[in-house]
């Protein structure tokens, strides 16, 4: 609690930004004196008016930062079960290995021969993500989820012109991420609503219906955005495969299965992975991240160039590659993340990522069976590292709401899980403990959720009223997008 | 707990996975290791590079070795920063959300335009995104001045290919701009770190009713005019050089920044001032009906996770700068830019490619031998002696001279470079 | 506020230790396997049973200590104006520094040849404490400023057993900081204290009328604990040096005269510093610190064994010293924090150490100026680098006492200053801002207390009470020491 | 604020500095520099240190190349914590009074012993501190035991000098306690890393009514018998392998515990649990009256600055570990320094230097040639083969073994050393 009032009341007062810190003429940096003639830029090029930035010292910066530090909740700070996000313990020692000079301190455009202990680091990891998910190659340089599914798509795209040409529809189940859709669009192609059927899975009879040779592929996570495994997960890979479709494994969910089953095996031909959830590379406040993608044999071909390959003379960058969709990052991609996830899965190794995905199934369905009663699953079945609740017993009971719920749960101390996604599920709760959590925390934070469960019922203003400890409450989100207010 | 849920074993948990897709034996990958061995691993591999406390950096082309102040990362380091994730939950997040504030005001005043955003992937992407702003309502064609980088063209391409167009690229600074062109995009500094008549450029793209696309360098706004002040409609960069690790390559962040009327074109997060129930000023995630977890299909950007955390970097850094900073470091890059250049052209042989154009902190050099060969004889020298320039010639180099390069540094690099040319 | 309730109210709950979060069987460390054979320890040697220490995993650790930094306020979190410890801001860039391989992972008996990098800067520090001492040499040795202490008088006593023999006694300001008369007895001396006079400064006739062939020295800081400067200091050490004895100055002050004065030219003989003020080196909690100690040429045969030593072959340690003290420390003293120590001298060198006294002479005096009215000095004279206020009329009024400021000012958003020292002084407010704060800064401190001081007269009990805003309130220090407990 | 203060410069702030002693001219010391030169220039200062990334280390000798996780300074470096003060404000300070609490209790719990502080400076100086402790009513003899590290008895002597006594080493483990003896000191293990017969030793000291001290290994004490369980009346250590850096010799913590009846004999700070005016517990700094700042000349002890930071390190290094971890770690060290003597001698000529005394992670070789000349010859191998024990004759070397030596290390060591004798 220490320094929070202080800053609250003190003078490092709440929304002061470091603009309002600036005093004229005061300064943190410093250059070594110019020991060269000055050269000046020519008049037609000059800037006019200096930008407004901050004048300030080195204290002024380090105490503002500090402060706002201290007004964030992080992973390490408590409890932060957001479903989707896989938001597991980041093991410091990623952190110190990363920071190597011989890491960090590497240009991109360096020649491969300087650089051999990163080229191994990444084709070790590559080869590791393969074993993993069952493909054949893959390419590290999307930075992230999203841009990993580009990344897919462009490769589906290019692999149909060449087999029978073009196709125009990638179908994506109703409960699918907002990302999928989205870049189905990007790429091109017309994005196709697959429902669920009343378990929640992929509506095995309405795909069939839906296939037909204009269909480039299937987008699909599994465990699916409910926690819930595709059971008939063959079924629906031969299906697309039927009509020469491509099958596209969004790896989101992959913490739920390592070891146990592989995309590949189940007929995928395409795998984004997340590094930052499957591989606990930090999320660093909204990222960066990594999304790396693995494809089956016949897709190498169009992979992004380039493409790492090792030869005699040590690890080069092929650069060659006719059929390549090209490179989708300026550079390698974010080669600081994939070396703290190669430290993640070389230190945890096969028996460790194994139990790491028994353990987040073991922490989930724990949970599930501790809050189910306020709180039960949207679908009957078993769920895996995740499962969605829902709230509306609650909502019809008390007309407090998830967001409510969510709200107050902050209040005794806890970063809610993801609500209202999926949305096809109505007060969605979707949690997502992950297997770093201990049973003392998945306790406290279900007697929490009961308590304000209960409370929904015997005062439900302190929910609507939630949060109350926090150094804002509730914040107007129509009159942020009504008054834009963008910068100081 | 097994028994609570209602299984036997932690096998049993797996059930719902059919037996023929379940996994037989192993991985194929080595079962796990203490941290201490895992620290030795890495090191290891560390060791094998050649990083640039050992050479002596004159490589660019987008990502510089500029100085990077202990504080950055000491504070951007903080783990209640580095462990949280996008800022859902603004009561529990105000920390980040204002950083992003800061963050966004900071790239407006660089830029000299209206609105920004919380970061995009890369420099790359981030024009990539700056094309979609552009495309649409019959303009779909893309103009690229021949002084943009190869690879962010490359970039384009690669996008283009799914979202229809494909980028044209163009000589000479009078584009034709006929009614059917989105933008004309243009690279101020160009990829040969030269200034262009940016103007005549954008004066076109404007004439044929265009958005004017910058591609500008940070680092040069102390000293260059701002995009905003150039007439660009919409400007993106590379953003790695502001307190951010060459990381061999990422994780870098994109700058994007635009006119307020595009404000619901801009892709990604966007972080906006309101108040909470009590009237109390705050920070929240703003406008999020453009983005693909509402918009979904109809999105005009797919970016979720993003690079935040290199934003709160750059914020720290523009700080530590300040305005006087901003301006004394253009001035020390461009100083020791053009002292490079004349050291280099006294060597037999070298010759700037374009010898009279003004150029910021990096320029391109005409070599006597292939600059590969070049780059790698000087390694040995213990120097990383630039980028060479394959698509405008086997014997063109690119130099890149921050703030960090001394005089010395400079003379022993002119002196190498003139003993590997003259051992040819 | 964040986090705060979370962690007050949540499951990390106040003073739960890191013992609490035990589970049998969880675990945080790791090991390669055994790769030699299995040795084990003769049974008469064995443990019998395993010490108490917590089982946890390494999220565990995080949690709890990352939680337990935000229940602590340190000089990032905010103004700290500590009387006599110059709280000055750390430069991040000595952390990133003392933290390469090459000064963190050496060995502290390593060869000589092998260390040279490290011998080096000790000895461009130990010149620069010279310069800025006026001292002809220095041992870096002492780990803080008290064993800085005792190195002196210890050399005191030995340059005395070969100049005349032993002497008994050492004269001390009764204004001076605890460790001064607690070094005297355990070197063997009696302490006797020097009289204030009226000005607050060393009465001097009382000085000449102390001294005798049995004072081996006087101990002084000068600036003095009141921040005043000792005008009369030549003849103080003029009478100290007519009796023989010698002149030691306490260097916790040094902050006030960089560039402006050295001790060696007022007379003294012997001089220790704090790097941990002076020089900006982290305050850790409580430590660590350095108190490396100058002396005149005639007591450089007695400073402690080993001395670096400039030779043909490098830089080496000369333990060849038949006059020495001897070693006062088990290695050669807090290296780490030297190196640091080193990197704010030479980053801010001759002119920058210069204005560091110049602008924490301005500050303190703006800073007293300010609350002149309702805390007036205690001393008439202008104030160097601090000063001492006394909430004496505001008790004579309100009956509340400085103590209570400093709680209410807790609430307002600071660190209080020193209070209570120097004994001397009634009410003693001991403040020192140090160069490193702004003027912004300095007036909301102000502020601060001209509202305790009218709260004190408008609503005392609001003093009273205070704290309210932290963790916990005041805590009852008579129970602590009448209940002992000291441990889990 | 000139006016403010009624000053009309900033000099005018020095005029009681009598005219004669205003320093005149420069300070013989180079005006500052930039953030970036400093780098530059302590970064080639450290490239001058052989460091142990690159020498395998088998240096002891009370200082030792422990595994430190990435987790302890990730933590400790929190500046909260890193940037604070001595506690005197506890509403201000609960993070690090609780922390030393823990770490109090830990080190209660690993010694055995009923009270410990708030760390003192280091090893050496601990032992001086519990020798205070021992010291008075008619009791001034201090007996040393010749297995203690002859640096630690010259700290004794050093010290000795002011507070009047005189370190008196004996050999065997039978001393001779007169009623005027104020305490036996013992190292277990000791210099050579040898476990003495330690109960015999204070067997004598008990007879003869003075106090047991035992300068102790923290890493030993999951394997081997605890000073409580041998006796030990007060417990000493150096607490560097704790977690904290070798720091070529500081900052390091020295580790004290004693029994309760001495607790106000003890030195240095104590934090104490109790409650606030609202009865929440809460952590202050007790039995205050024992300290210099409230006791001043009748102190027993001077220390106020201590070593808080490493002590922070230090628990959260114990917590890492766990009694399990301790075990595991005693069991790694024992082992691998039993094969490391095994294949050392082995080497002709090379022969431990007590062959029948057990010894824990450490030993004592006697080598045909001067140890300082094959530790010399050695790091021309890559080693850092040990510390010379010229004490002991020049032909000793002691050899300290730690979890982190591989059994391919310990073997190229060995063929190294062979190497550098068979070439004499
Ligand atoms: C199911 C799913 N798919 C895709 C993504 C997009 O990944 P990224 O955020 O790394 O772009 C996410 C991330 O939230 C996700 O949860
Ligand atoms: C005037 C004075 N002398 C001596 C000391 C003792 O220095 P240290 O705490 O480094 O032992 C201090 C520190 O508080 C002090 O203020």
């Amino acid at each position: 609690m220490i320094g929070a009032p202080i800053r609250t009341r003190g003078p490092d007062a709440s929304t002061a930004t470091i603009m309002d810190r600036s005093v004229p003429g005061r300064r943190a940096f410093g250059f070594a004196a110019l020991d060269v003639p000055e050269a000046t830029v020519p008049p037609a090029y000059a800037r006019g008016a200096a930008p407004g930035l901050p004048e300030v010292a080195e204290i002024d910066l380090v105490r503002h930062y500090t402060g706002l530090s201290q007004r964030n909740y992080g992973l390490d700070t408590g409890f932060y079960p957001l479903g989707s996000c896989t938001m597991k313990y980041n093991p410091k020692v990623a952190e110190e290995v990363a920071a190597l000079p011989g890491f960090r301190r590497i240009h991109p455009l360096q020649p491969d021969a300087t650089v051999q202990g990163t080229l191994e680091v990444l084709w070790r990891l590559e080869e590791a993500l393969c074993a993993l998910t069952g493909m054949a190659r893959a390419t590290l340089q999307p930075p992230a989820g999203a841009c990993g599914e580009m990344t897919g798509l462009l490769m589906m795209r290019a692999y149909h012109g060449d087999h029978g040409g073009a196709r125009t529809k990638v179908l994506i189940p109703d409960s699918a991420h907002g990302t999928n859709p989205a870049s189905v669009r990007l790429a091109g192609f017309e994005a196709v609503g697959v429902p669920s059927d009343t378990r929640g899975l992929v509506d095995v009879n309405a795909l069939e219906g839906l296939v037909d040779d204009q269909v480039a592929g299937l987008m699909l996570t599994n465990p699916n955005t409910l926690g819930l495994f595709e059971e008939e997960i063959e079924r629906i890979t031969e299906i697309v495969h039927g009509v020469g479709g491509l099958v596209y494994y969004d790896g989101a969910n992959l913490n739920a299965i390592m070891g146990h089953c592989r995309p590949g095996d189940m007929g995928f031909d395409i795998v984004h992975i997340n590094t930052h959830k499957t591989f606990a590379t930090p999320h660093g406040g909204g990222g960066p991240g990594a999304g790396p993608v693995g494809v089956v044999e016949r897709l190498v071909p169009y992979l992004p160039a380039p493409l790492l390959a090792r030869t005699d003379a040590g690890f080069v960058w092929d650069r060659d590659r006719p059929n390549s969709i090209g490179r989708l990052h300026g550079y390698n991609g974010n080669i600081g993340v994939l070396v703290r996830a190669y430290a993640y899965v070389f230190a945890h190794g096969a028996d460790g990522l194994k139990s790491v995905s028994e353990l987040a199934a073991l922490n989930a369905n724990y949970l599930a069976s501790l809050i189910r009663e306020d709180f039960p699953l949207a679908y009957a079945g078993r769920p895996m590292h995740e499962f969605v609740a829902t709230a509306k017993p609650l909502k019809d009971a008390t007309d407090i709401r998830a967001m409510d719920v969510a709200k107050r749960l902050i209040d005794l101390g806890y970063h809610p899980s993801t609500v209202y996604f999926p949305l096809v599920v109505e007060e969605a709760m979707m949690v997502e403990p992950t297997e770093t959590e201990t049973k003392a925390t998945l306790e406290g934070y279900a007697a929490a959720l009961r308590q304000a469960a209960s409370e929904a019922r015997t005062d439900p203003d302190l929910l609507r009223a939630a949060p109350l400890s926090t150094p804002v409450r509730r914040l107007d989100e129509a009159r942020a997008a009504r008054h834009l207010k963008l910068r100081w | 707990m097994l028994a609570a849920v209602g299984a036997a074993s932690l096998d049993e948990l797996f059930d719902q996975i059919p037996a023929d897709v379940r996994l037989q034996g192993s991985l194929g990958i080595p079962n796990g290791i203490s941290e201490m061995e895992l620290v030795d691993d890495l090191r290891g591999h560390a060791l094998k590079n050649r990083n640039l406390d050992e050479l002596v950096c004159f490589a660019g082309r987008g990502a510089y070795d500029h100085y990077i102040p202990s504080l950055v990362w000491a504070l951007a380091g903080r783990s209640e920063f580095y462990t949280s994730y996008t800022p859902y939950q603004p009561e529990l997040s105000q920390g980040v959300l204002q950083v992003l504030f800061e963050f966004q005001s900071m790239i407006c005043e660089l830029t000299g335009l209206e609105v920004s955003n919380a970061s995009l992937y890369d420099g790359a992407t981030a024009l990539v995104e700056a094309v979609h702003m552009a495309v649409g309502g019959g303009r779909t064609r893309v103009l690229v001045s021949d002084g943009v980088d190869p690879r962010m063209i490359e970039t384009l391409r690669s996008f283009g290919r799914g979202a229809g167009f494909v980028p044209e690229v163009y000589a000479g600074s009078a584009p034709e701009v006929g009614p059917d062109v989105a933008c004309v995009i243009v690279a101020h500094p160009n990829v040969y770190g030269a200034l262009e008549p940016i103007r005549e450029h954008f004066g076109a793209a404007h004439d044929g009713g265009a958005r004017a696309i910058q591609i500008f360098d940070p680092m040069s706004l102390g000293v260059l005019a701002s995009p905003g002040e150039l007439g660009a409609d919409i400007a993106v960069a590379e953003g790695q050089p502001l307190g951010n690790f060459l990381n061999y390559g990422g994780p870098y962040l994109g700058l994007i920044a635009a006119r307020m009327d595009d404000v619901r074109r801009m892709p990604g997060r966007i972080v906006g001032e309101t108040l909470d129930v009590d009237g109390t000023p705050g920070y929240v995630l703003t406008l999020q009906a453009r983005e693909q977890h509402i918009r979904r299909e109809k999105a005009n950007s797919n970016i979720c996770t993003n690079q935040t955390l290199m934003a709160i970097a750059a914020t720290i850094y523009l700080g530590w700068l300040g305005p006087e900073g901003l301006r004394e470091l253009g001035r020390q890059c461009s100083s020791r830019a053009a002292y490079a250049a004349s050291r280099l052209t006294q060597i037999p042989g070298v010759s700037l490619v374009q010898p009279d154009v003004p150029f910021f902190k990096e320029f391109a050099l005409r070599l006597p031998r292939p600059a590969t060969a070049v780059v790698d004889a000087l390694i040995d020298h213990g120097f990383l002696g630039g980028v060479p320039l394959a698509d405008a010639g086997e014997d063109v180099l690119l130099v890149a001279v921050t703030e960090r390069r001394t005089r010395r540094e400079i003379d022993d690099l002119a002196r190498a470079m003139g003993e590997v040319l003259a051992g040819s």
